[in-house]
C-alpha cells in the first residue's frame, strides 16, 4: 500500500467523517482515496473545494460541528492555507492537515520528494503561534501518525501537521491495519464554564456547535467567552502566550521518537524520507560509533533529547532542504552540528551519510 | 534474496501497475519484504516513465533502486534513459517490438505488445505479458504469487484476459529468445 | 421573538449611528424567529468586516471567520452537519472582492445556505476604501476623483452561477427584506439576499449622503419593482440614473447539497 | 404596551422619525449625558402597536423597530392598562 | 507626515509607476495615498485588485513590462501572498512588499503595532529561498528604505520586503525628501545570453517584455532558457542554491545598521519600533555599558555584525512577538542571548530595557 | 504565418496524442497571426495545467504563473503596459475552480485581455480528478460515483460578470473557433472563448471516450447552435441529453480597462 | 521644553486631526521635534479615541506619550479611559458640554461643542475650538503656529469658518473657567 | 505544395482521419520506432491546399492542419513543381 493511501486509512479508522481537499501533486491520492471511501460511510463527506483556502476553510466548519476533519495538499496549496491556518491556531480547531512535500520554492519540482516546508509548517502564518508537526517515514508510519494526529489535534485543540514527503507518499510497502486505533476526543466544556477558559493545560474544553453552549469563535483577539477584544494589550499577550504554551510546555509529553545508540560519537538527527538512509547506515551497515534521533514529531521541537546522547561530538542533520531543522539543533547545542542538504529529489544515499560521518570524525 | 527490478516505458503502458502488482505479489503470496518506488512526471506522459521494486527477506530500509539486478523495459525512450547502463550479471526483459538498442548484459526479447495486440486483441495487457514472461524466465517472482496479486489488482471482468496473458508472458520468457 | 435572539449583554454594538447593518440584523432575526428553528440548531458565520460583526450579536453558535472566506467555512458546517441551519453575514467586499470566488461555488453547489450580504458600496470596516459595487464615479479613499470600474451586479452573479432563490431590497424596506430572508430561509439549496443600505461614516460622508436618512431616502427613491423594471426595460424606456431593480429574481429547485436525507 | 427607546442604545440616528406613519418621533433637541440627541416621542399612544398588540396577540405595524439599527425601540408592558389614553383614529 | 505615507513617497520618489494592492489596517494609507498620487502622474497605474493574491499577481505581472511595481498589505493578507512570493523568487522579479505588522495570529489586534511576522517573512512560502527584508524605525527610514527596497530588488532580481510595523506607520514626523533619490535598474540582459543564465554575483541580466527577447517565464524549476525541467535533481539543486546564494553570499554588500558604543558590554540588536526605545535608553539615558546595533536590514542576516562587539557579554534583542530575530542571534553567537518579548501592541519602555540590563547584569 | 508563433525547439509538446490542447494552440495562433501584431508586443500567460503549459510553445514573451491566478497575472502586465497584447489560456479548473475569482473580476473591469479556456472536464495535469465543469454523473477520480455537482456554465458567468465579448466553440469547430479567437482580440475589453475540448487520458478514458476521435465526435454532435438552441428553447423542447450551445454569445462595448489611451 | 499632549474624545470628532494639526503647527512653524500618535480600533468608534502628541526641542526617540502634562478631552467616556488619572501638574482643558467628571488636575472648561453648534452652526468645529483655547490657556503652541497649520490642514472653503472657531477658542482659553 | 506529416512529432492520434474532406489520412497499419502509427496519406496530391495554396496565395482548407494537436501536419514546397499529379476534382 501507498504511504498517501496510509494516511487515508489512518485518518479513517481514527473516525475522520470529513474531507475537504483540492487536488495536487504528490498529495492527490489521499484526496482520490477518501473520495472512493467516504460516499460508502454513513454521516461522511467528501468534499472537493474550489481550492486550498476553502478547503483549509471547510475543515474548520467541520469541526465546529465536532466532526474530525481533514485536508491534504502540497507546497503551493499549503501556501495557500497559511490564513485559516492562523485561523485554526487562534479558535483553537482541531483538525488535522497532511502536506506530502514536494520540491520548492513555487511550483518547483511537482512530482519529486522534500522536506522544504519544515519551517513554514511552524512559522507561515503571520504572527506569533506554535504547531504540532509529525513526520512519518514509512508506509506503516503514514498510518499510525495521521490517526494520532487526530488524537493530538483533539487533546490541544489545535491544528496538526502530517509533514511528509513524496518519497514516503508514493513508496509502497506492506502495511499492518489494527483491529482498532485508540481514540482521545477533545475534553468537553464543563457546564458554567467559559468557551475560552483554559483548563489547567492551558487547553480549554470543547463545546461544539449545536450542544446549545452559544459560542462565539473569531480569530480577532478574544476574552474567555469568545468576544473580540482587541485593543487591550494584556488580553491579547495572556491568550497568544497560552496558544503557544499549551503546546510548547507539553514537549516531553508530545515527543515521538526513537533513539538508537545513546553512546553514539555521530549522532544522526532525523525525521521523514531520509531516516531510512540513517537506519541503512547505523542499524544495517553498522557503521562505528553512529547513532541517531529519529523525530516523528519535529514540532514541538523536542530540544532535551539531544542531551541523550552525553558522549555525542557532532550532531548531523541529513534533509532534503537547505538546512531547517538544522538550525533547531544548532540553537540548543554548543557542539558542532553539520547539515548533509538534499535538494532536487534524490534521498541522501547510504555513502553521503557515511562521508558526512567522515567529514564529522575529521573535524570534532 | 534480494531483488531489485527496475521498469520503463511510455506513459499509458502501466508500468507503475506492473512494479505493483509484482511488489503486491512478492509481499502478500511470497511473503518477502517490499519497497516500491516510481519516478513520474509530466514529462513522463511524453516521454519514459520508470517504477522500481525491491525485494529482499530482510526489512527494505533505504527504499530506492540504485542498481538493479533485473529489468523490464517496454520503450526504446525507456531504454535510452533507464536500462542502457545494466550491470554485467543483470537480466534486462524487453518488449522487442518497441525497443531498438540491446543492452550489454543478458536479455530476453518478450513481443510483447505484438502479441497483446494480434493475439489477445488488447494491447493494454502488455505489461502483464512482461510479468509473466518475468515469472518464468527470473526467479524474481513466482508464478502462482503472481497469478494471485494479477487476479487482486485488474479490473473485474478482464481477469480471464490478464491471465491469458501472463500464461503466454510465461510461455516466451521460457522460450527465451535472449543473446 | 427577535429579542431573544440577541446578546443583549453585547448591545450596543460597534456600528455608527444611522448604519444600515444595525437595521438588516433586525430583518434577519425576524425572519429567523418566525421559522421556529432552534437556536440550538441554527448557526451565523460571516468574514470580516462591520457587516461581518453581527454574529457576534447573535445568541447561537457562530463563526467569525476570516476576510471572504465565511461561505467556504459555511460549506464546511453545513456538510459535516446537514441538520444545523446555518446563514451567513457578509459585505460586499467581503462576498464580492475577496470572497468571489467561494460566492460562486456556493452558489453552483446550491449549498443549503442563506447568504446576506449588506451591500454599502464600500469597505466599512478599513475605512471607507472601494469595492465591486461602489458605482461609477462615486468617490472613496481609493477612487479619490470618481470610481471607474464597473460594478457587480450580484444578483446577476449569483443567478448565472446556479443559485436558488436570489432577491435584493434595500435597508429602508424592512417588511419586504424580511420576508425575502425568511423565502431565503425556507427554500432548500443557496439562498442570497442582496441588501443595499447605508454606510453614513465611509460611504456617505464622501458622497454627500452624510445623515443616515439621506441614503436610506435615496434607496427608497432608486429601488424599482423588479416586474416595473422589466416592463420599463421591455417598452425600450431609460433608466432613472442610479436606480436599481428590487424583488425576488429567482426561485428555483435545482439540485442543492447539505439538505439532511430525510428532508 | 408602551412604546420604549432605549437611552443606552440609541444612536440618535433618527431614521425613526423618517419611518412612522403617524410621525411619533421627533428628532431631539438636547443631547444626553453622551452627546447624543435622542428622538422624542410625541403621543406615543397613537401607534397601533401600543394600543392593539395585545388584542391582535401579534405584533402591529413595528417598522420603527425593525429599522432602528440599535435595538433601542421596543414596547414594553404597562400595569394598570391606561384605557384613557387610547384614541381611535380613522 | 506618516509613516505609511513616507513609503508611499519613498516609493513614488523611486519611480515606482505601479501599485496593485488591497485595503488592510494598518497598512491602507499607502494604497490609500498612491490612489490620490499616481492618477496625476502619467504612465502610472493604482489599481485596488480583487485580494491579496492577486495584488501581489498583479505587481509581478507588472514587473516583467518593466515597470518599479509595489504592494503594501498586513499580516492577513501577507499570509494570503506567500504563493506568489515564491513565484517571484523562483522567476527572479523584482518588486517591492510593504508589510505594516499589525498583532496576529490570525485577525488578532488590527489596529495594533508587532513584529510578529519576521519569520513568516524568511519562511513563509514553502521550499527554500531568501529573501531581503528592511525594517524601518521613524518616518524618515520608511521613506528612505522603501526608495532603497527597489534598489535592491532589482539588484538582485528578488521581492524585497518593507516590514515595518503599526507604530512606525501610523506614527507622524517630520520627513526630510530629498530633492532625488538613487536609482539603480537592473542589469540588462546582454545580447546572446539566455535568460536565466547568471552573471558572476549569480544575478542574470533582466529583459522585460516588449524587449523582443522572447523570455519563458515559469515558477517550475527551469534552464537557462527558461524552460521547465522539473524532474532533474542537479539542475533543481544548482537552480534554488543559486536563489539563495545571490543573496546570501551578499550579506555583506547588502547590510544597512548603525553600531553605537563596540566596547559596550549589553549590546542590544534590535530593529523596527523598539529601536526608538533602545536609542532612548543608550543615546539620551546613556545607561553605562550599553550599546547597539540596528538593523535596518534584517534578512539576509548579517551575522557577522555580532562580532563587532568584543567586549559583549550577553546581547539583549528587544522585539515585538515573542522571539523571532533572537532566534537568529542565539544560533551565531555562544554568549547568552536575553529576548525581551512584548506582544499586545505596547512598545518596550525604557524602564523594560533597563530591567532587561540589569537582568543581563545578574546572570553573565 | 502561423509556425512562426511556435517555439519549434520545443516540440512536440508534453501533451499526450490525441488531446485538444494542441488544436486550440494552433487556432489560437492562426488567429494571432492574423492580427498582424508583433510578436514582439504579444503576451502569453497561463496558470498550472496542461492548458496552462501551451504558452511554453510559443515564440513569444510569456508567463507560466501559479494555479487560477494567470488573470490577476495578466492584469499587473496589462495596466503596467498597455501597449502589450496580453492573451491568456487556461483550462477549466485553473478559470473556474481556483482562478474563479480573477475570472469574474476581469470580466466586470473588462481588462483587455482575450482569455481562451480549454475546458475539458477535468484536471488533466494532476490525473483526472473532478472539475466545476464535469458534467453530472460523470466519472473523475473523485467523483468515482459520479459527479453530484452541478457544473458551471462558463458563459453565462463571464456574461453575467460583465465581459464584452464572450464564445463558446469546440476543438472540432476550428475554423469558427479561430474567427471567434481574432473577434476576441480585436474587440476592446475582456474577451472569453470557452473551448469544449477531449482529453482522453484522464477524461476520456474513465468515461467511454477512450480514443481522441471518440471524444471530438461526442462533441461534433452535441454542440448546438446558439440560435438553434435559442429557438428550440423558446418552442419548449427537451434539449437533448449532454448538448450545449456554441456560437458567439456576447459582443458589445461597456466600459474597458487597459486599452492604450489612444486607442 | 518638552510638552505631552493627548486628546480624546468619540469618533467623529476629529481628534486624531486635531493633534495632526497640534503636530504640524509645533513642527513646521515652531520648529521643534514633533511625534504624533493615536489608539485606534474598531471599538474606537463607539467608545472613546486617543491621539497624543510629544513636542520637544530635542530629537524624540520613545515616542509614546505615558504621562502627560496636557490634556484635551471631549466626551465623558474619553475622560473615564484616557484622562481619569493626570499627574497633579497637569492641565486638561474639557469639552464642558460632553464632559461631566472633572480631573484632580488643574482644568478649564470649554463649552466648545455648544459654541460651535450654536455661534458657528457646525458642530464639527468643536476640536478647533479645542485648539484654539489650547494656544491659548497653556504654552503647548504658539497663536501663530496654530493658525498657519490649522489653514493647511482644512478643506478648502472652510478657512474661514475655521479661523473663527480657532478665535473663538482662544477666548475661550483665556477666560479660564478652570477649577 | 506536398503534404507531409512530421514522424518526430506526429502522436498518432488519427484526428486528421477524421476531418480531411478527401479522406487523404488513413490510420497507419505498422508502428515506427517509438511504437505510434502514423497515419498514411492516400494521394495527398488531392488535397485542395497541394495544388491550389500557391495559386490563390494563400491556404486554402488546411483544416487538418489545424485540427493536429502535434503541429505535424504541413505543407512543403516542391521542387520541381509537378502539374501533372494535379487532378482537378468538381
Ligand atoms: C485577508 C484580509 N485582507 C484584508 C482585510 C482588511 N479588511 C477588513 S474588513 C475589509 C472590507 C470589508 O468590506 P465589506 O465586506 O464591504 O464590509 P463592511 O465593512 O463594508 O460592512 C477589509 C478589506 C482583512 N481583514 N483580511
Ligand atoms: C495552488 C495549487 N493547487 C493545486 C495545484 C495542482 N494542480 C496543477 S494543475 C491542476 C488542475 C488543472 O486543471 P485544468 O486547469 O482544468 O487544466 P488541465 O490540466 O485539465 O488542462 C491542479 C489542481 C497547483 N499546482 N497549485
Ligand atoms: S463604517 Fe459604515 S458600515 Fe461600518 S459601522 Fe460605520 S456606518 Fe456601518
Ligand atoms: S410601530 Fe409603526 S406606528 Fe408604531 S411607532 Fe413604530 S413606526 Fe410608528
Ligand atoms: S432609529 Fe433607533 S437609534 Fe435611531 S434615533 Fe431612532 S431610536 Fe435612536
Ligand atoms: S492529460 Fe488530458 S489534458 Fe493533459 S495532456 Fe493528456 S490528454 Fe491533454
Ligand atoms: S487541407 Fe483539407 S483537404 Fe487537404 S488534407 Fe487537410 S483536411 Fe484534407
Ligand atoms: S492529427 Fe497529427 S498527430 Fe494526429 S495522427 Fe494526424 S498527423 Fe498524427
Ligand atoms: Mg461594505
Ligand atoms: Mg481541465
Amino acid at each position: 500500500m501507498q504511504g498517501n493511501i496510509a494516511s487515508a486509512e489512518g485518518a479513517l479508522a481514527a473516525g475522520c467523517t470529513f474531507f475537504g481537499g483540492y487536488p495536487i501533486t504528490p498529495s492527490t491520492e489521499v484526496a482520490e482515496h477518501m473520495a472512493a471511501r467516504m460516499p460508502k460511510i454513513k454521516g461522511s463527506c467528501f468534499i472537493q473545494m474550489e481550492d486550498e483556502i476553502a478547503s483549509m476553510a471547510a475543515i474548520i466548519g467541520a469541526a465546529w460541528t465536532g466532526a474530525r476533519s481533514m485536508t491534504a495538499t502540497s507546497g503551493p496549496g499549503f501556501s495557500l492555507m497559511m490564513e485559516n491556518i492562523g485561523y485554526a491556531v487562534m479558535t483553537e480547531t482541531p483538525c488535522v492537515l497532511v502536506n506530502i512535500q514536494r520540491g520548492g520554492p513555487s511550483t518547483g519540482q511537482p512530482t519529486m520528494g522534500a522536506q522544504g516546508d519544515m519551517m513554514q509548517v511552524r512559522f507561515g502564518s503571520h504572527g506569533d503561534y506554535s504547531i504540532i508537526a509529525l513526520c512519518p517515514s514509512s508506509v506503516q508510519e503514514c498510518f499510525d501518525l495521521t490517526a494520532k494526529a487526530f488524537n493530538l489535534a483533539d487533546r490541544f485543540r489545535t491544528p496538526v501537521f502530517l509533514m511528509a514527503d513524496e518519497v514516503i507518499g508514493h513508496m509502497r510497502e506492506k502495511l499492518e491495519i489494527p483491529d482498532s486505533v485508540e481514540i482521545v476526543r477533545p475534553k468537553t466544556l464543563p457546564e458554567g464554564m467559559l468557551p475560552f477558559t483554559p483548563g489547567p493545560d492551558g487547553v480549554p474544553g470543547f463545546a461544539p456547535f449545536g450542544t446549545g453552549r452559544y459560542t462565539h469563535v473569531t480569530g480577532l483577539t478574544h476574552d474567555e467567552r469568545g468576544y473580540p477584544d482587541t485593543t487591550n494589550p494584556a488580553r491579547h499577550d495572556a491568550l497568544v502566550r497560552r496558544l503557544v504554551s499549551k503546546i510548547e510546555d507539553a514537549r516531553h509529553e508530545i515527543a515521538d521518537y526513537t533513539i538508537v545508540n545513546e553512546d553514539a560519537e555521530y549522532v544522526f538527527v532525523c525525521y521523514g524520507a531520509p531516516v531510512r538512509t540513517v537506519k541503512e547506515v547505523v542499524d544495517k551497515r553498522k557503521v562505528p560509533k553512529t547513532g541517531y534521533l529519529q523525530l516523528r514529531i519535529v514540532w514541538p521541537f523536542p530540544e532535551e533529547l539531544l542531551k541523550r546522547f552525553p558522549k555525542c561530538r557532532a550532531f548531523i542533520v541529513p534533509e532534503m532542504n537547505l538546512g531547517m531543522i538544522v538550525r533547531e539543533v544548532g540553537r540548543h547545542v554548543k557542539i558542532p552540528v553539520i547539515p548533509v542538504s538534499r535538494i532536487g529529489g534524490e534521498l541522501h544515499t547510504p555513502e553521503d551519510l557515511i562521508e558526512a560521518v567522515k567529514i564529522a570524525e575529521s573535524t570534532t | 534474496m534480494r531483488h531489485e527490478v527496475r521498469f520503463s516505458g511510455f506513459g499509458g503502458q502501466g508500468i507503475i501497475l506492473s512494479a505493483v502488482i509484482l511488489g503486491r505479489a512478492a509481499a502478500l503470496y511470497d511473503d518477502k519484504h517490499v519497497v516500491q518506488t516510481q519516478v513520474y512526471g509530466p514529462e513522463a506522459r511524453g516521454g519514459a516513465s520508470m517504477s522500481a521494486v525491491i525485494i529482499d527477506d530482510e526489512p527494505i530500509l533505504y527504499p530506492k533502486v540504485r542498481d538493479p539486478d533485473t529489468y523490464v523495459i517496454m520503450s526504446q525512450q525507456g531504454f535510452e534513459k533507464y536500462g542502457s547502463n545494466p550491470r554485467k550479471d543483470a537480466v534486462m526483459l524487453l518488449d522487442s517490438d518497441l525497443v531498438h538498442d540491446r543492452p550489454s548484459c543478458p536479455w530476453v526479447g518478450i513481443a510483447a505488445t505484438g502479441v497483446a495486440k494480434k493475439e489477445l486483441g488488447r494491447e493494454i495487457v502488455a505489461n502483464i505479458i512482461m510479468l509473466g514472461a518475468l515469472s518464468s524466465a527470473t526467479p524474481v517472482i513466482s508464478g502462482k504469487a503472481l497469478e494471485k496479486a494479477i487476479l487482486d489488482s485488474v479490473p473485474k471482468g478482464t481477469e480471464e484476459l490478464n491471465l491469458k496473458a501472463m500464461k503466454r508472458g510465461q510461455e516466451l520468457g521460457s522460450a527465451g529468445g535472449s543473446s | 421573538m427577535r429579542d431573544e435572539w440577541f446578546r443583549a449583554d453585547r448591545l450596543p454594538h460597534i456600528y455608527c449611528a444611522g448604519c444600515g447593518n444595525g437595521t438588516i440584523v433586525n430583518c434577519v432575526l425576524e425572519a429567523v424567529s418566525m421559522t421556529g428553528w432552534d437556536r440550538k440548531n441554527t448557526v451565523f458565520l460571516s468574514g470580516i468586516g462591520c457587516s461581518s460583526r453581527a454574529p457576534g450579536y447573535i445568541l447561537t453558535d457562530s463563526l467569525h471567520t476570516t476576510h471572504g472566506r465565511a461561505i467556504a467555512f459555511a460549506t464546511g458546517v453545513k456538510m459535516a452537519d446537514p441538520s444545523l441551519h446555518v446563514v451567513v453575514f457578509t459585505g460586499d467586499g467581503d462576498l464580492a472582492a475577496i470572497g468571489g470566488n467561494h460566492f460562486i461555488h456556493a452558489c453552483r453547489r446550491n449549498i443549503d445556505l442563506t447568504v446576506v450580504c449588506m451591500n454599502n458600496h464600500i469597505y466599512g470596516m478599513t475605512g471607507g476604501q472601494g469595492s465591486p459595487t461602489t458605482p461609477l464615479g462615486k468617490t472613496s479613499t481609493t477612487t479619490p476623483y470618481g470610481a471607474s470600474e464597473t460594478p457587480f451586479d450580484l444578483v446577476d452573479l449569483a443567478v448565472a452561477a446556479g443559485a436558488n432563490y436570489v432577491a435584493r431590497w434595500t435597508s429602508f424596506h424592512v417588511k419586504q427584506l424580511t420576508e425575502a430572508v425568511l423565502n431565503g430561509l425556507n427554500t432548500p439549496g443557496f439562498s442570497l439576499i442582496e441588501v443595499r443600505c447605508q454606510c453614513p461614516t465611509s460611504y456617505g460622508r464622501r458622497n454627500k449622503y452624510r445623515e443616515p436618512v439621506d441614503y436610506i431616502t435615496h434607496l427608497k427613491a432608486h429601488a424599482i419593482l423588479k416586474d416595473k423594471w422589466e416592463s420599463m426595460e421591455k417598452s425600450g424606456q431609460d433608466m432613472p440614473a442610479d436606480s436599481f431593480p428590487v424583488g425576488e429574481f429567482v426561485r428555483r429547485a435545482r439540485p442543492v447539497m447539505g439538505v439532511p436525507d430525510e428532508a | 404596551m408602551k412604546l420604549e427607546i432605549d437611552e443606552s442604545r440609541c444612536k440618535g440616528c433618527n431614521l425613526c422619525t423618517m419611518v412612522c406613519p403617524y410621525k411619533i418621533y421627533r428628532p431631539g433637541s438636547r443631547p444626553n449625558r453622551k452627546g447624543i440627541y435622542i428622538p422624542e416621542l410625541d403621543r406615543p399612544e397613537r401607534c397601533p402597536n401600543c394600543r392593539l398588540q395585545e388584542l391582535y396577540g401579534r405584533r402591529l405595524c413595528g417598522v420603527c423597530a425593525l429599522i432602528c439599527p440599535d435595538q433601542a425601540i421596543r414596547w414594553v408592558p404597562e400595569k394598570p392598562y391606561e384605557p384613557m389614553k387610547v384614541v381611535i383614529e380613522y
